[in-house]
């Protein structure tokens, strides 16, 4: 099982979940964040002074899923976020060791979908 | 307005009106019955001037009247009508302070409405386009206000003798600053409808071009046509005979169906449609603002109604009171329809609801009984809502706050309902009140809504008119402002 | 209220109260008498009609009094009293537009409260409830308009004679729609007290039901004992020597008391209350708003007791002046006792503090001194911050916004001050107005209160109350309403 | 506000300036002549009593003026000029009443500006002191109304003779009450100027301490020089020449010098200033509500200028058109300037331009053109944006609303103004006029800013100024007030 | 040690505090999240347009434990977040190889409590 | 590669952001988050009421880095967030076994920086 996690941009996030759909990936946790990376940020102004925003506001996706899933949970992502630009985003994917559903109690692959 | 305005006990600004007929007819009474007639006024009011001097002093314009500029009267005698000119009496003089600041009091409170407009439309739509809304709606009263100073008001008010620009000659104490200052509020609450139909895509400059062409041209003609008899000028529909007390067409439908055109012209928000045309909601960011503007709005409103009398007199009470109902039973009606078609008491309909109601309501409000206002404001707020989800589902045009259906729609209904509701008619003279009601709600559709068409399309083909689809997507507060408007926050911009 | 109705210069209103009287007595003049009494007067004025002829045209109810309609006036001759008709003189007609117009604008300010409420009791509460919370808002204003108009109103103020159902038979410019309009803010002021105390926690057809009620009787009925003979009525309150000015009890504390009983009957919201019985705090969402509406209110509360003289003249000014300087005070108060008890200052309870302040001042604040104004407003500031610890801590009653303290107990306290302030009151009256007060009060807190409990609990147990607790816990805005005040935004749901 | 209030047409409370010069040259018209002058009056207005018995009831204080207290007059018979004193006619009467419920609505439109700061102030800092600035903002005119009742008014108004503490000696209806309300809300108004600029850093007891000096001894001091004849007092700038109708500079100027000394005695926020000096942005947390804030600035600006005449009479009419067309064109000045500067239609900007058209107007407002209103306002749009940019840049001090350069700023080119539009100037008076302008401006600058610094600084080191790098860091609203303002939702703290 | 992360019932959060303090777990991280998960959603209705919300309001918790703790905390969450309803929540056990206490630069388990 | 993941006091973020640039480690993501630790929490009071916030604000750091950059990122952390005083935070390392660039497909360690 590994853990992967998704920071893409917001507007992108309904092609995401629509590309993850398709491969019946439906689980999924989201949450705000922002981003700090080759995009550089951009320029905003308030009052006549220049503000440098370097902290861009990202979507952070974390999935949980089973090993034949890594790849095609992957692909998804990268079929809904990619624009070619930069600030895109990254995917990280990690080992995940347990998974355990609060309702009833089921563990590992069973419990992640 | 109309008919109030003519209803001053002592009227002054009609005086003027009165004095070009008679005088032409006034060659046929005799020095003795001219004699009779003066010797009916306190000759105090003559201040020791002759007639012929007192006549020359009388004001061009009826913005010009002061409380110390003299009027003119039509009295009767040996069965003649002798019109003789005289200053006010005190008792006049006070009736005049009144009616200044009654009516710069009502100008207050729709004033006021510009935040109302402010609230409620940034609170319907999303947070990243906030400081965009609340921009357009500070700025089309700036702008909108210089329009209808330099030229708005002359198109709407001036007779063929005397221009208006810049408001004219006026003297410290003239009727004209309080007039135009009612009437400015007025021309920028038109302006000001629109801009909740064209939110979250519109470009700043194309929407700054908009407001001032409506308020140097679009609103001051159709106003004229209605309503320009209220000063020096005189409008074809009213003499036709098409009532519009406070605006439900004047204001709100020309508003509406500009706010339409707009909103065709520009096309639906990115996602708003599915590709089955299936509309998607975006919910408001901020329903307590919104709310809070409404009832601002409701508030304004107390003056816009009750301040069409621009007298400071009784009638006033009652249409303020006709307003609340129609208000009330607006909100109600809207409550209880959104409810029945989708099972949830819908919180920005039943907005919509009321707001409806005392747009519907303008039209007929100072001669309507109970009754009529309970049945005005409840049908508006029926209707609101079976327009919102028609102009939503069937014309699928995008408009976030649904300002066509609650200005347009509900605005056309209250003409109409003129002819129903209103005690003024007499018995059989519903249908040529319909008929004229029809004429003046056709010619503001046609009006508005064409001259809409054509100004937002030059605007797209010359400045450009709709943001880029990654300015929308973003959000306009970034990209055209380079501000957000709740710095700070987490905000999910995503759908 | 009362006294400074009767107190109008050219006293309109009551007008019809004192022909009754004298009609009876009218019998002991003799014709040369009447005679007399009529040459005191501008024989204009007669508009050439007979004394019998204009006296059937004086209006049947307060409600129908214009500026058009004679008044009876009473005439000392040759030690005789003889009642004679007349209509107004111009002075008269001018001071009835005044009237009218003042009472209007004032109702308008009273009508702003509404907004003023919104803000603050959604403030003051969590953001999964503010859609739930602004509902309630204009809702009540919107039912409460209708049964105050159809049922109320006539409650109210109605004598024996002519029913003022629907407001009765009224024409364009009768007093009765500015009257009316007055008292049905005040209504609504009343009903919308109720909903902070039981916000977060009441489903939403059973508030409605119960404001519906509160605008259609109880209120009414409690405030014509108080306040009947404004109008028709006659109150047996105000008979006993009962007074309260601008309604310190008569809206406040029965708003108050309602509450009260409102948020004993629900019970408090899920964890407000920890094993231990120890009070958990729910955090307002949102201050500001909170602060921008009590402002609002204390703006509207110009409206509400400047107002309450119905009159347009010098008198408002000082009850501004007192009404503002208990507001300050209040909100000195609350700050330094809350400071003092918890060691910082707390924000809500300053908010609390200055409204308490205004609430207590309504009661006496006509006939203080200004140092009656300041000791009534700080004591009200103490009292409101003990209170709410104390409902809080040992009643453990549930009240998010300090409904009950503010406007139940601070009014009692203000009606009670009257008779420690009051100037109007005689060496040694002390204890009688004492007396006349607590029967208000006591009469005022059994009424609301035993009425309140009663319909709750009738309420509870046929449409239902309380929301369910799935509903509390997600929240009244997804549940009841099925949208969220703050979209888009992240906020912790989780308390 | 000088000028128009002795332009009352039948001026009241001037009556009593007008008794202490005549009353010495009186003894030269013979019996005869008074006995010619009292004739020319109706013999009703003497209520039965001599000459001598009227003077002694003619009030010994302005503010003791009622509608039921006699005046004198001067009537001029046989080329003498003759004293007379007579209670008022209904006329009068009426008038008084009018100038006494239209100078209290002004004062309450004057009173919701203090929501409207909330909301500005609120809005353009940082989500994590909003608790504080709101606390700021309600408590200022708290403590602010007492103080100015306590001591301010009296500074400010009172002649030698009689005391004006906590009022004096009135009676119900005196004009003291709507006169010391209206000037109430002005010192408020001042007072709550320095908040903003002392936004996010200051401690709140030394707030507290400040806010009650200011309306307890420096406002009052300059408001005695500039406005002291309006009532008892008389003062030396009114004297030189100086004019400042409703407080470009009295109010205004005023309060942004004092916000000026406050900023520099506090120093900068932390971070606000780079270690290169430049100047970093802390973007204000919520827009919408700074924006809805200062269109209720705007229709409180309505009470503000309009009111200034405190007289029921057209001129205000004027006045409210002078000060719309002020502040529109104020924030197109505004929003071109900082297009131009910074690329981007900056709304925090346009809202600071169309305060600061209408701060600059003030000065003016009664006398100037509609051409003199868009000049004045233009002017300071531009002038406001520049005077931002160079006091963040240049003097980098640290003003997170702007409050120095609208109020003070913007205040000063208003007052200077007059001497450039005002159409009262003769030919050739422009420099004495700019001459006595800039006495008044400069006089002003010296008062407000030397008695800030003093006692800014004197606060410092007493109770202390500034809050803890600890508590600024995490925000003033958990650190002095234990409570968030938007408690539940997800903010960042942290820029 | 192990990083173990939860997404519960935001309305659970106090219960599964109190049951993590009754075993002495009393250092976590919380954040807001939206979660994709089996519970499909709820349907809102904006100005009577229906909008399908697939992405639910949900709490997630971060606890990073000493491997002896790993067995109690996922009890505790579990006692205190299941209410058998779908929607409780899932629970992921991720490896963590290293610690670190900023303020005294401790590392490994012992930095961890 | 390594996944640091970083607690901070929310006021010592912008000084961390500067540590880290000093040391070229300039992509990485922040989120909110309420912490529970050591620190204990403070007293608020509501309406006289007391209220115990034992959830503290935080910001969360997600850095990935290469094997390489784990010691400079974890020395940069603590250089800008230590204050010495309670509640300066935490730095937790997960191993990490991918990381991608949705823009151009990058894996591994190329697509880190
Ligand atoms: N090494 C990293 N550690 C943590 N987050 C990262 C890292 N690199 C990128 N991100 C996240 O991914 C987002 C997009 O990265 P960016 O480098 O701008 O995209 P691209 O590689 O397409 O140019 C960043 O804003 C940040 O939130
Ligand atoms: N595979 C997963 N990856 C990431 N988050 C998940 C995953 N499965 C569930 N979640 C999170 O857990 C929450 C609850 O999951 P859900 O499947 O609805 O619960 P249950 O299994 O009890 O029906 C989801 O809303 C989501 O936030
Ligand atoms: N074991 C843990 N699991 C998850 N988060 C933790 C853990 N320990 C600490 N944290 C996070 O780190 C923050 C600071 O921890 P704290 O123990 O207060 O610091 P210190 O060790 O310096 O006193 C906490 O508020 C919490 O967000």
């Amino acid at each position: 099982m590994k853990l992967i996690i998704a920071y893409i941009q917001p507007e992108r996030l309904n092609d995401v979940k629509q590309k993850l759909n398709e491969k019946e990936i439906c689980k999924m946790s989201v949450t705000n964040a922002l981003g700090c990376g080759q995009q550089g940020g951009y320029h905003e102004a308030y009052r006549g002074v220049d503000i440098e925003v370097n902290l861009l506001k990202k979507v952070r996706l974390e999935l949980a899923v089973n090993q034949e899933f890594v790849k095609p949970t992957i692909d998804a992502i990268i079929a809904g976020a990619r624009t070619g630009n930069i600030g895109d985003g990254k995917i990280f994917v990690l080992p995940l060791e347990e998974c355990i559903r609060i309702r009833t109690g089921e563990e590992g692959s069973a419990a992640i979908g | 307005m109309r008919k109030s305005i003519l209803g001053w006990l002592f009227c002054m600004v009609a005086g003027l009106a009165i004095v070009m007929p008679t005088v032409r007819a006034a060659d046929e009474p005799t020095a003795a019955d001219v004699e009779q007639a003066l010797a009916t006024v306190d000759s105090a009011l003559f201040h020791g001037m002759t007639q012929e001097e007192i006549a020359k002093e009388v004001p061009v314009s009826g913005s010009y009247v002061d409380e110390t500029s003299p009027i003119s009267e039509d009295v009767e005698v040996n069965g003649k009508t002798v019109t003789i000119f005289r200053y006010l009496t005190d008792m006049e003089v006070m009736q005049f302070r009144g009616n200044v600041i009654w009516t710069c009091i009502a100008a207050f409170l729709v004033f006021l409405m510009q935040a109302g407009f402010l609230c409620v439309e940034a609170g319907f739509t999303r947070a990243k386009n906030s400081v965009n809304i609340i921009m357009k709606n500070v700025l089309d009263f700036c702008f909108g206000t210089c329009a209808y100073l330099v030229i708005g008001y002359h198109i709407m008010f001036a007779g063929p003798d005397e221009s208006l620009y810049f408001l004219g000659q006026t003297d410290a104490t003239d009727w004209g600053f309080a007039f135009w200052l009612f009437q400015c509020v007025f021309a920028a609450t038109t302006a000001t409808i629109v801009s909740g139909a064209m939110a979250e895509r519109t470009k700043f400059t194309g929407y700054i071009a908009y407001s001032i062409v409506i308020c140097a041209v679009i609103y001051p003609v159709y106003g004229g046509w209605a309503w320009g008899s209220l000063l020096d000028g005189g409008g074809w529909l009213e003499d036709v005979g098409f009532y519009d007390f406070a605006g439900s067409t004047v204001v709100h439908s020309i508003g509406g169906w500009l706010a339409l055109a707009g909103a065709i012209v520009l096309g639906p928000r990115i996602g708003k449609y599915g590709k089955d045309g299936k509309p998607k909601a975006f919910p408001g960011h901020n329903l307590p603002l919104a709310a809070l503007g409404a009832l601002m709005l409701w508030f304004g409103w107390f003056g816009f109604n009750p301040g069409s009398t621009t007298t400071f007199d009784g009638n006033m009470a009652r249409i303020a009171v006709m307003t609340n109902i129609a208000g009330a039973t607006g909100g109600i009606g809207a409550l209880l329809t959104i409810w029945i078609i989708s099972k949830k008491p819908d919180a920005s309909m039943t907005i919509n609801g009321f707001l409806a109601g005392m747009v519907a309501i303008c039209s007929a409000v100072d001669c309507v009984t109970v009754f009529g206002a309970i049945g005005i404001g409840l049908i508006a707020g029926i209707v609101v809502v079976l327009s919102v989800l028609f102009i939503d589902n069937v014309l699928k045009v995008d408009d976030p706050v649904g300002a066509v259906s609650v200005h347009g729609v509900c605005g056309a209904w209250g003409t109409l309902a003129y002819a129903f509701f209103s005690t003024g008619i007499e018995e059989g003279g519903m249908f040529t009140a319909l008929k004229n009601q029809i004429i003046g709600v056709g010619v503001g559709f046609v009006w508005a809504f064409g001259c809409g068409m054509v100004l937002f399309l030059l605007i797209k083909y010359t400045i450009g008119l709709r943001a880029s689809r990654e300015e929308e997507l973003k959000g306009l507060d970034i990209t055209e402002h380079g501000a957000e408007a709740y710095s700070g926050f987490q905000i999910f911009t995503t759908e």
